[in-house]
């Protein structure tokens, strides 16, 4: 990352819609360069929809969201990797989206090197998923936002992603946003958003307009 | 006070209801009086002979078919602008009714291109068009049934009726290009002597103010329904959303 | 930009999606048009260029839906539209991507084509023009359709009801300029018409498709 | 079994691509043809009855890649093939629904839309016969094509590639029924032998199309 | 499960392939009526093939599989829900395919009540997979082949995974052999995979024949 040091992440008391009802509200919190933060709390809480919204994908019903122009990538359950491109082919393709190179440390980082030239659609579960997160090492963007990345990866890869992520990303002053249900042994605070769930008597529907 | 505040779903439902059925009252009335004046009390065309009188039905509808896409255009810009929920409701109402309008005067032109081209069907310029623009009410329609969430759908099928009257019209002219037709031009000139001679023409007007007026009248009635129906889905969501 | 149009093409290849079998579905529909209503070349040449159009519109149908549903599922869509790229941009690539594997092989073989339909020879040339001009008409369009449909699991027939009416303009200009052509009449006015639907649609259509795009990604 | 058929008419009609759809698209096909070869009716009387033919079979065509597509996709296939179902009953099934959302509108459709194309209106009846025999073998021969093709993401174009070639006997002996009729002439052996392929094809594909899917489940 | 009392899987030095390459060999090991285990290894070893073998979707290419016949049912990352169908609808589709009934216990097991109306495609990625998972419990096999089955569910999810295995599934002396890179807390034996790698100097393809 580029010109990181600078900027901060400012979410300021949003709120968020998702199937029509306001799911979270008032959620807030900074942070800072070089900082992540992990996201918790139970299934359907509203950890997709709120990265969602942070990476811009839908937008917030209330409160702002604050970090520099793109700087930002999201990535999600589904890792947008192409059955029919090889590992290396996937890899470039979304380093040329961002005007990036592919450096050959991506490879050793996310332990691809021998399938460096496999079709992705060959590559078993956790495989497929290094290389989904393995893009997040080549568009070099400060802020990301992370749905679940290590689902289906086995305690090593789990290591090197947790490695990369401490030691790459927020050690050039990166900012990382995870949403997760296991402990990826970093040093960043918590935040667990069952204590934004709007509370009952006063929940928004995107229809209230007919009320 | 703004005309907007209209746009607020339960100003719009307390507004429109009472007058509702005056309107349905009056659309009956002048149809039944312009058809019956046509059909009983209007001398035979020398050309056409008994079968003008569909002419009565024929024409309102053709025209009104038109309008009802015209109004759902204005209603979509008004919603995809300034977000009202209900002018998109409304535009979502006027489909229906315009796809009924428009296979009335398919159908009532069939019959009465039987005699008077002595074939039920003829790729004639207008009708052409209107088969095409049944197309757009269909595609239009199901574009609304096929989207779950409520806005999406809106938002889409906003931009598709915009898009759809682009090439709507372009088809228009395509279609008079590719053949020109034995169908007779517009008879709305306001010197209808042109067209068709005054006997003919009073009756028509009526019954043409009637499908108007019937048109207004199902319009309001279906969006209202339309939004009783969003009140509910409220309702249902917040309710799921305390239990 | 250019990356994205490269991956489509390599992948239109790969998927064995690609030049090939939009040409074959094309020659497939040419060869049953006579079983259907006979071989009798009085009855083929004048029909012939307009089977051709039909043809070669109903081919660049059939890949339509595969434009951005395959994108969509696996997630790259909702990728690309955080990526630096404009979503205008993406949507304008994947219409030509699409022009590339379908219209152009088509455009190319539709007068070979035509001799199993005993098209008049004098026409050949004016085919491929009214084919070349007006199939990325058809490909701009389809896209549109298919940005709008992108979020529903079974668009495919939906898609095709939506582009269908909206290819009429196309499909008439078209062969009204093989046919006026053929009459040996003036065939300006459709070719400019042509011209300016495929200008004009690649001009506008493509903010439409990103705005459909963005609503469907919510 | 039962259940099979009940979910899939309901997943047809819920993701709206259920009976309206493949009728429109066959509409709109069929509207197509005359902006294409001009619209005086002595050009279309003719070849009526062929275009009817060839919508119909590239209506039911369209659809047919979804028949295994989506289950294959997210799993359903896989845990269906280890069910107890036998898999051949679940490929017959499958063709059964995609026959009647689709074949079944499709053959009470299509005497009307003769009016379109000025199809003589002698020969209404037998397009229907026509239609109700064949389009069964469309549905069950294109399920195979389906098996056949559900493993490649991309498929469709394939699919259309493989089965449209299988669909020209029914073609044939279902347009020749009718035209045999408007003659006047005798139309039996037409009529025999589609209900012919019909039968024969819904006795003996099942079993392919299973073994088909259980290779591609590999 | 019915008559399960009776039965048990036996594999003996079974080899798979996958992608025309010998990815396990001589597995054998058997499970008795009411007892699971547990696969582990890294990434790429052989899970899902494995498991896929043992479910009948591809043939050992030796060895030999034993259990009880029609007993068994397989469950992998995708899990077959219709997201066009509501939760309920899902899951007595999967119960009359298997000529059984949806049993109320089901929806409280998975913690599916509230949203036994719900559209599937309107579930949160863990609710959808909870869903997936409360398809076993109504299609009543004995011997379940479950591969990865608790991605992405949270913390609470899994115990309640867990104890359906235990306390109904198992209990009922049913058999489950289970792929995954997190701790279930079954006290089940674990099997990991990395000790059946063919050694590399005779790792057999399926194109054998040509050389
Ligand atoms: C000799 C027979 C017919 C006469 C005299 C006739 C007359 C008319 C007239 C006066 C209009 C109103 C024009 C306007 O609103 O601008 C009209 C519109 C229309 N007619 Fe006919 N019509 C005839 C046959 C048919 C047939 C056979 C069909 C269809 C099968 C048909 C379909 C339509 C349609 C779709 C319109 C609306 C087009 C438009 O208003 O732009 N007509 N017709
Ligand atoms: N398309 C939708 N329509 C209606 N409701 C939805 C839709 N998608 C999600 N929801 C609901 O919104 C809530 C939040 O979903 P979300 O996916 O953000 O949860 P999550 O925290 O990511 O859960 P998980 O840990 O399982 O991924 C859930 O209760 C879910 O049921
Ligand atoms: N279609 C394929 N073609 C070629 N090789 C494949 C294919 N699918 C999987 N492989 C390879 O076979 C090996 C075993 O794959 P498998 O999916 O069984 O691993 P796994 O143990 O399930 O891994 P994970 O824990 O990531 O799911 C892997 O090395 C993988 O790269
Ligand atoms: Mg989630
Ligand atoms: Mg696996």
């Amino acid at each position: 990352p580029s010109n990181a040091s600078a900027m901060t992440l400012t979410v300021s008391n949003v709120a968020c819609v998702r199937g029509g009802r306001t799911v979270l509200s008032g959620v807030s919190f900074d942070v800072t360069a070089g900082q992540a933060l992990i996201l918790k709390g139970p299934n359907g809480v509203g950890k997709t929809t709120l990265l969602r919204t942070l990476a811009g994908l839908q937008d917030p019903v209330a409160g702002t969201i604050e970090f520099a122009e793109d700087t930002a990538a999201y990535a999600s359950h589904a890792d947008g990797v192409k059955t029919q491109l090889s590992v290396e082919e996937n890899l470039s393709f979304w380093a040329q989206v961002y005007d990036q190179t592919v450096e050959d440390w991506v490879y050793d980082a996310f332990d691809l090197t021998d399938l460096r030239h496999r079709l992705a659609g060959t590559l078993s579960a956790g495989q497929k998923r290094r290389l989904g997160l393995a893009r997040l090492g080549v568009i070099g963007r400060d802020v990301l936002f992370l749905d679940e990345p290590t689902v289906s990866l086995d305690g090593f890869s789990v290591k090197l992603f947790a490695d990369f992520l401490q030691n790459r990303h927020l050690a050039n002053g990166g900012i990382a946003v995870i949403a997760t249900h296991i402990d990826l042994k970093l040093d960043a605070p918590e935040l667990d958003l069952s204590g934004f769930i709007p509370p009952a008597d006063d929940i928004q529907t995107s229809d209230e307009a007919f009320l | 006070m703004s005309i907007w505040e209209y746009a607020n779903p339960k100003k719009f439902m307390e507004t429109t209801e009472p007058v509702v059925s005056w309107f349905m009252g009056a659309a009956l009335l002048s149809t039944a009086v312009g058809l019956i004046w046509g059909f009983f009390f209007t001398p035979h065309a020398i050309n056409f002979g008994a079968t003008v009188k569909i002419f009565y039905l024929h024409v309102p509808s053709a025209l009104m078919a038109i309008n009802a896409w015209g109004m759902m255009v204005v209603a979509s810009i008004i919603w995809l602008v300034r977000r009202h929920h209900v002018s998109a409701l409304a535009a979502k109402a006027a489909a229906p009714v315009g796809m009924v309008m428009t296979l009335i005067g398919l159908i009532t032109g069939a019959i009465w291109g039987q005699p008077t081209w002595g074939t039920w069907w003829e790729w004639e310029p207008r009708l052409t068009s209107f088969l095409i623009l049944f197309l757009f009410y269909i595609g239009y329609m199901a574009l609304w049934a096929a989207i779950e969430d409520n806005d999406t759908a809106a938002d889409l099928t906003s931009v598709l009726c915009l898009v759809g009257s682009v090439f709507a019209f372009m088809s228009r002219y395509a279609v008079n290009f590719w053949n020109n037709g034995l169908h007779q031009g517009a008879s709305l000139s306001l010197d209808a002597e042109e067209n068709v001679a005054d006997v003919f023409w009073f009756p028509a007007l009526i019954s043409m103010g009637g499908f108007i007026l019937l048109f207004l009248a199902l319009v309001l009635m279906r969006t209202n329904t339309e939004i009783r129906l969003r009140r509910a889905h409220a309702l249902e969501l917040r309710r799921t959303a305390r239990a | 930009m250019i990356a994205l149009l490269l991956r489509d093409l390599r992948l239109a290849v790969r998927a064995g999606g690609g030049f090939g079998l939009g040409l074959a579905f094309f020659l497939i529909v040419i060869m049953l048009v006579p079983f259907g209503v006979g071989p009798e070349a009085d009855i083929l040449t004048p029909i012939a260029p307009g089977i051709l159009w039909v043809a070669a519109l109903l081919a660049s149908l059939l890949s339509l839906d595969r434009i951005f549903a395959l994108d969509f599922e696996d997630g790259s869509l909702a990728l690309l539209a955080t990526a630096p790229l404009p979503l205008e941009g993406v949507a304008m690539i994947k219409a030509l991507a699409h022009w590339l594997t379908t219209g152009l092989p088509l455009t190319i073989a539709a007068p070979f084509l035509g001799i199993l339909l005993h098209l008049d020879p004098s026409s050949f040339w004016l085919l491929f023009v009214s084919l070349l001009i007006g199939t990325p008409a058809l490909s701009v369009i389809g896209m549109f359709g298919a940005a709008l449909t992108v979020g529903l699991r079974r668009g495919g027939l939906l898609l095709s009801l939506l582009v269908l009416p909206m290819y009429v303009p196309t499909l008439i200009f078209g062969t009204e300029l093989v046919r006026r052509g053929a009459e040996g009449m003036a065939y300006e006015t459709p070719l400019v018409m042509l011209a300016g639907i495929t200008a004009g649609a690649f001009a506008l259509i493509p903010f439409a498709a990103a705005g459909a795009l963005r609503i469907n990604l919510k």
